[in-house]
């Protein structure tokens, strides 16, 4: 196995960790921590498959550069709901998921 | 003993995503992400990919981890109760399996690569990756600088009709000639340096406009957060110029480019150097500017002096 | 002789690293905790960057690890001292 | 010389994993915040180690999370005192008892 099957196959569990964050976690702050995770987990794979032609190809990682960005930004508005969302509601949970924890 | 070191840094990646997502508490799982992040910037350069490895180093262990630990204490501020943890949830444990194992096999049947045997196009420039960035993909960034801006109006919309007009983020303070505040006095000279020094070396080395932007983004921060500078007023027409620099430069170098004959965006060969350059420096300045102020957040209250 | 050079002083980087991790998970709290993790900041970096002092060419690479040190140590310092009076007065409440 | 050196940023990696340890048994965050502070340093001596391969990006890279080390730290304190703003030592200097780190503030 070498070091790029790896670390492919290190961004595809992180993929799926991170789905499982997203579904089973409550606090939204972790929600989109997971949501980070998956992201990262994506870049790593993209990442791994545009090396395996020998020299590190640039397209795979100027996308990547570009989606690191947009994901702090996104990250950045969710972040931005949240906080709205804990001023009126004063909770960090969705209604829909508040009874039974 | 190269190999050895990749599969232990592979089940570090892991171990700390698994740590993430499981741990006990909102405040680890952030804890947790910052070592991701750090993480995930060495997988980078052992991948061979520099440039990547410099924006994850200034974003996933930065400014990342600094936005999730001020919305940490942000929400402990207005919220009383902290979530109960989550129970473990089979289905979707079965079902995040399943995806991670699709992955793993469309990995295995990829076809073969095709080893490239054409050379990059002449750009202007010798750093590749700022090649595809600013002369090949040019839409790609151009859209993905507005993406950037339209977040941040998404954001400040969400501030209070009480707070506008006032500094953005929290009313940061801290005790002058503390340690808090000598640090933010010493780092940022030699921050922006370093910043200032990616940007220009992207041309031919490692580094560009999105990697030394972020590096300014995250020593303006300090500064910001050290109280070496206030935070501007959201309504300052000043820095909403900064914020708009990057995306003008670049459509006013693509319509000189449809102008001259070359078509919208395409830079022609003999001034493409001299066009990128001008064009990562508004980037540069316009990235730095919307991630400072992404992170700090809409302005909450002012601080009665 | 330099990779002697290298060799001796990256080991003992490496202990210095090592030695850290242990006192942060066996000392008692957190400010003889604190005590461990500065040895590793300031000494296991500083003696593994010491060491490829030796491997790299070029003065620039020299300067480069000179100023990561540097950094490391102004970070190190700063961090112990916030940390701890963040712990400090979570303690006294 | 490759093979020492990867063994020695090998011997790093382990010890970052005790280090990760700690911050999963805490107890209080400022434990957490010290382990992802040893990581952090970690993180730049395996690409120092790293360098004679990948040559002055893997510098680069170390410059910047060298840099940036103390970021997540100041982001903690904040998150911390009380406003989410504020500097842990502000309220300490009119008080004459502060305790025994107190004296070294402004060395």
């Amino acid at each position: 196995m070498s070091a790029l099957t790896l670390y492919a196959l290190t961004g595809s569990a992180a993929i799926g960790i991170g789905f499982y964050g997203l579904i089973a976690a409550r606090h939204l702050l972790r929600r989109i921590v997971a949501f980070n995770l998956i992201g990262s987990g994506l870049f790593l794979f993209f990442g791994a498959t545009g090396a395996r032609g020998g020299a590190a190809d640039p397209v795979p990682q100027a996308l990547i550069i570009t989606g690191i960005v947009v994901a702090l930004s996104a990250s950045a508005l969710a972040v931005g709901l949240l906080v709205a969302h804990a001023r009126v509601a004063g909770r960090v949970v969705l209604p829909e998921e508040e009874d039974g924890g | 003993m190269t190999w050895a070191f990749d599969a232990a840094l592979c089940a570090l990646i892991l171990g700390v995503a698994f740590a993430t997502v499981l741990g006990r508490g909102v405040f680890r799982s952030i804890v947790f992400f910052i070592v991701y992040g750090l993480l995930m910037a060495v997988a980078w350069v052992r991948l061979d990919a520099v440039d990547v490895a410099l924006a994850e180093a200034a974003i996933g262990a930065g400014l990342t981890g600094v936005l999730f630990l001020t919305t940490f204490g942000r929400l402990a501020r207005n919220v009383s109760d902290d979530a109960a943890p989550g129970r473990f949830h089979l289905p979707a444990a079965l079902a995040c399996g399943g995806l991670t194992g699709a992955l793993a096999w469309a990995w295995f049947a990829m076809p073969a690569p095709v080893r490239r045997e054409w050379e990059l196009p002449p750009a202007g420039v010798e750093n590749p990756v700022t090649a595809v960035l600013l002369n090949f993909r040019a839409w790609d960034t151009l859209l993905e600088s507005i993406v950037l801006l339209a977040a941040l109006i998404g954001l400040w919309m969400m501030a209070r009709d009480g707070d506008w007009g006032n500094r953005l983020g929290l009313p940061q303070h801290v005790r002058p000639g503390g340690v808090m505040a000598g640090f933010g006095r010493l780092l940022p000279p030699v921050g922006f340096l370093v910043g200032v020094y990616l940007v220009y070396v992207g041309a031919d080395q490692p580094g560009g406009a999105f990697q030394g932007g972020t590096v300014l983004a995250a020593v303006g921060l300090v500064a910001a957060m050290a109280g070496l500078v206030r935070p501007p007023r959201i309504a300052a027409h000043r820095w909403r110029v900064a914020l708009v620099a990057g995306p003008s430069v670049f459509l006013v170098a693509g319509l000189a480019g449809a102008v001259l004959g070359a078509g919208f965006l395409t830079l022609p060969e003999p001034v493409a150097g001299t066009a990128i350059f001008v064009i990562e420096v508004g980037l540069a300045i316009s990235i730095a500017v919307t991630l400072v102020f992404l992170v700090l957040g809409p302005p909450e209250g002012e601080r009665r002096e | 002789m330099a990779d002697i050079a290298t060799i001796a002083f990256t080991g003992l980087g490496l202990c210095f690293f090592i030695a850290g991790t242990i006192g942060l998970l066996r000392f008692p709290d957190v400010f003889t905790r604190l005590h461990a993790l500065t040895k590793a900041d300031n000494l296991g970096l500083g003696f593994i960057t010491l060491g490829m002092l030796f491997q790299v060419e070029g003065w620039r690479e020299m300067a480069l690890l000179v100023l990561i040190w540097a950094l490391t140590l102004l970070a190190a310092g700063t961090v112990s001292q916030l940390i701890a009076r963040a712990a400090l007065k979570d303690r006294s409440g | 010389m490759t093979v020492w050196l990867s063994f020695v940023a090998l011997g790093v990696l382990a010890s970052l994993a005790g280090a990760l340890l700690r911050v999963w048994k805490g107890p209080g965050p400022a434990d957490c915040m010290m382990g992802a502070q040893l990581v952090g340093t970690g993180g730049v001596a395996v690409l120092v180690l790293l360098a004679p391969v990948h040559g002055r990006g893997a510098l680069d890279v170390a410059l910047t999370l060298a840099l940036l080390a103390a970021l997540a730290a100041v982001g903690f304190v904040k998150a911390t005192s009380a406003d989410g703003a504020g500097d842990p030592e502000e309220d300490e200097t009119p008080s004459p008892d502060r305790g025994p780190a107190g004296e070294t503030s402004d060395g």
